[in-house]
């Protein structure tokens, strides 16, 4: 266990990037990133572990596309409990996520998104498992990718990857069976959001996703921000801030944090770029070549985000009515 | 109604789906296609239909279509913009659950109408890897009525899946309440040559009709087992308002429609 | 079960707190009420209730002090399943709820306000039970106020009023024994929100409370509203919005809807009627005085508002920065 | 520091709380006379701990002593308004529960700080009922220090409890983790007498230490059980600073004084 750590209301937790990723991202650290398939996932964050070539990550998502393939495809991954490797119609599967599974290169355990959600749930909550009817007579109950044995001898994780239980209310609300799911406790959480303060208070506009409860269940918490605002201005009207300061170790002010994937309110996901890393992902020379020239070649997010082309950022800038980039060419 | 001639069987799929759709269901929606339908539904039969996506949005004002369950579109001008646990728990719940109707797809299916969406070949050597279930399963336990997107392929209906990611009967009557699931189950399967629905006795697929100029064998021709056929009636080819509203309000720029 | 009712998006649910809850609130029901000891109970429903001389009914909550020792007072309630019937400073111990228990005539079943929460959000999410560590050791588990057998014979009331389980996942989070307590599905609950529209789209300001769970747990869903709005003024802001409009059955404009407890950013709770309330409780001549004339003598929640005086409805009122009533005499 | 004279006992009461709140803290306030303690270290000793309520309110800006843990006042500018289930999960959350200290009050305790506060005698026919738990019961069970404020008298420290409500460290060593509770337990119970400790070997209660004016004698003569009073050492009465915060800056209409 962790000894408490005294927070402070008054102290700045603002990091930088590198140093963020140096200090809770250690090899084989258990990570789980926010975010939805191709929105609001921590990309910066993702791209600065990739610079700073972490290994043996064992990694929990429900269905953060983008940001899970980006690590797995630049080798960071060991192991993955994960809902859905999907990126919709970019990637209807994930894949450097197919390529590593089908390869052998990546031991997988699956879940449902809900349970994904309740595991993280769990987490924040306290509690060692949820409740579901969820997957009952499915091979979702039945085939475990991470074996009894190999479970019972690690630590971190549970022994069972989940329990099936008759309900012991008789049939209270006409369930007979449930389904228990595992918490999770991540080593560390790293979410964007829109808005944070030097303190922490963090604010998510638009869908939350399960970042809320991801956020909540780790030892540590990085938030990533598009808007680093005074601590003043998020609690005039706190009934919309979602993750108070207390549960948060680093704040990295990360403008175009999310980039390529969308950030409400913000920017769009990039059409160009999510096609670009398509082409790049099929191909194993060339998805080489996409690491060393986009990311490696890169100092910072700050860096690759200013080589955006300026029309194709204005393209993806969001309309302030709806909140995304109307008729964005999406083609 | 006029019928319109040039149409092509995703059109013809996105209209079969659409006219599924009840007015005040409340319709999950996953990736692509089903997104088309009911955005086709609330513009036709069912404008008091609800979409909703287990991402949390509920209600959304789909002026654009999204891409994907995540993408920003679905945030626009709902009801309400929860988490995923709030959506889920309204599909899990015992009276909004209900209400619900929840339109997937998959890379198998077999008689029962299970589906498999997580690998083909070994769990742990699999020849090849898909997304997994995502909120799949979830929806497929949890509410009344699901409709189901397929194309018609001899290895996508198969005698037997690979691996069960999705609960449609299992395997027969009686055995989605034996498992603990809680009532309903797979209501109709889509293709791109006809519409299977279930039999209410025995659980499995049967032709519900063919698709304009697509025979009985030549569906039964494109699966991997037989189905009662004796029940087909054809089934209407998209009306030319159908049509229109599915190209000029749902998807202009033909981003699910190819 | 109830048949699904279709849902119409455009259809209005508007309705009068007489009609809604004739409809709604039958004898006997099991009804659960939202708010939080002297902030935002749904007052004008509470003594619309009062009024309709329901009886029978077998109400939940956690700490709604003034909402329920009022339905108790009228003698609305037989069973209570609660974690704390108090108000405050106003009263420590609510005064009638005090008194019913005493005398026998109110039997209850005590919990937590933590177990009370997920009690309602395990009826929101559709499992049976949730997980909790709190209360091992403790009375709450030990003794029962609804025996067993009582239990067993009433199909409306789970089984157990709580079950104690070792962690079926083998001590993980540093757990051993977990108290799992039963999901409460309500007949109706009802809410008084800040704002509504006539769909039934809700949102709560401030603290939300477990009112989002008691919601969403229920078969049945009134919500009053201090402003009812059009459907498309919610929907500009939807990430504040708690409750979908298709949960919800009966809409009502009740202005004051929460008085005399607080309803945030719009007026504080009434110290002076609170006093007025908490002498009039102590005393069963005077309680009855209270009702005859107070309530009984009203034809609804406009008519008893109305006799506010000015001086008190202005010294309530609530300060547009702060949310409440900012150096009201509250002695 | 200059000490005053004039003080009342809640006076005291508070301030001898407030000491006991750590900067950095998470500080769980119930009605009445805890909040004025969390706001009073907040001005004094601890600025940067943390006002909270299981309402849901987390970092309340109390320009106003709330009347009541449901009160508006906890709502304003705090960090997040949550409800009251992400309030008692930060509580029972691994990490964040344990910098959580509550402070409580109750009608009966006991020799090793377990609670009562919802009946006087029998449980099905109560001379007298009381409140009930609330979130007394969750705090006591999840976080990792309380603090517990009592009036000083012989029916409320008494042998036995007429109903464990809130655990405290139960019936000695080891008993919190036989029953399945995290760690942590009471750390002191602020009487209007005297300041109370729990022994680390034996869990049971110990004089820490009498008021100003206090004799040993008459803490003891005021308990149902007798503890050990060897190690008491004075406290100090409150400074001027303590006292002129207090009745200034929390509670100048001394709503909750008296």
């Amino acid at each position: 266990m962790m000894d408490p750590i005294p927070m402070n209301a008054d102290t700045s937790k603002l990091m930088t990037m590198s140093d963020a990723v140096a200090q809770f991202v250690p090899d084989g650290a258990h990570i789980s990133i926010g975010g939805f398939t191709i929105n609001r996932n921590p990309m910066a964050a993702v791209y600065e572990i990739i610079r700073q070539k972490k290994r043996g990550l064992h990694l929990y998502a429900h269905s953060n596309g983008q940001g899970v393939d980006e690590l797995i495809g630049a080798g960071a991954v060991d192991r993955l409990e994960i809902a859905y490797g999907g990126s919709g119609r970019f990637a209807s599967t994930c894949i450097r996520f197919r390529k590593a599974v089908e390869a052998g290169r990546l031991l997988v355990e699956d879940y449902t998104n809900y349970q994904m959600t309740l595991r993280f749930m769990a987490g924040a909550m306290g509690v060692p498992f949820l409740p579901t009817r969820s997957s009952l007579g499915s091979d979702i109950v039945n085939r475990w990718g991470f074996s009894e044995t190999a479970r019972q001898s690690d630590p971190r994780v549970p022994d069972a990857k989940l329990v099936v239980m008759d309900n012991p209310f008789d049939g209270w609300c006409d369930t007979d069976r449930v389904v228990l799911v595992p918490a999770i406790n991540p080593d560390v959480t790293i979410i964007h959001v829109q808005t944070a303060d030097r303190q922490g208070t963090a604010r998510i506009e638009g869908l939350p996703f399960a970042d809320v409860e991801q956020a909540k269940a780790a030892r540590h918490l990085i938030v990533t921000c598009e808007s680093l605002v005074e601590v003043d201005r998020l609690r005039q009207t706190p009934d919309q801030n979602q993750i108070p300061f207390f549960c948060v170790d680093a704040v990295v002010h990360a403008p175009m944090g999310a980039w390529p994937t969308a950030c409400y309110h913000h920017y769009d996901y990039d059409p160009t770029r999510l096609h670009q890393y398509r082409t790049a992902a099929l191909d194993d020379h060339r998805y080489q070549a996409y690491l060393d020239t986009e990311i490696f070649s890169t100092r910072n997010h700050e860096e690759m985000t200013a080589r955006i082309d300026p029309g194709g950022l204005e393209a993806i800038k969001a309309d302030p009515r709806t909140g995304y980039a109307v008729g964005l060419d999406r083609r | 109604m006029t019928t319109e001639t040039n149409y092509t069987s995703r059109e013809m799929m996105a209209v079969a789906a659409a006219r599924e759709i009840r007015d005040g269901d409340i319709v999950f929606c996953g990736t692509g296609i089903s997104m088309l339908a009911a955005m086709a539904a609330k513009h036709i039969s069912a404008p008091n239909s609800v979409i909703f996506f287990e991402t949390g949005a509920i209600d959304s004002q789909l002026e654009e279509v999204p891409l994907a369950v995540g993408d920003s579109r679905v945030m626009f001008a709902t009801s309400v913009n929860g988490g995923l646990a709030e959506a889920f728990a309204t599909m899990q719940n015992r009276f909004t659950g209900r209400q619900v109707v929840g339109i997937m797809g998959a890379a198998q299916i077999d008689i029962y109408g299970n589906l498999n969406s997580t690998v083909i070949g070994d769990y742990h050597h699999p020849t090849v890897r898909f997304s997994g279930s995502g909120g799949a399963c979830d929806v497929a336990s949890f509410v009344s009525r699901t409709i189901i997107f397929m194309q018609h392929a001899k290895r996508k209906f198969v005698p037997r899946l690979d691996y069960l990611t999705s609960p449609g009967w299992l395997d027969g009557p009686g055995a989605r309440e034996k498992a603990g699931l809680p009532e309903g189950g797979p209501a109709c399967v889509i293709t791109n040559l006809a519409t299977m629905g279930f039999d209410p006795e025995s659980r499995q697929m049967f032709l519900k009709g063919c698709f304009e100029g697509v025979s009985t064998d030549e569906v039964l021709d494109n699966m991997g087992f037989a189905v009662d056929v004796s029940q087909a009636t054809p089934i209407a080819p998209p009306s030319a308002e159908e049509l229109s509203i599915l190209r000029e309000k749902c998807d202009p720029q033909r981003l699910i429609l190819g």
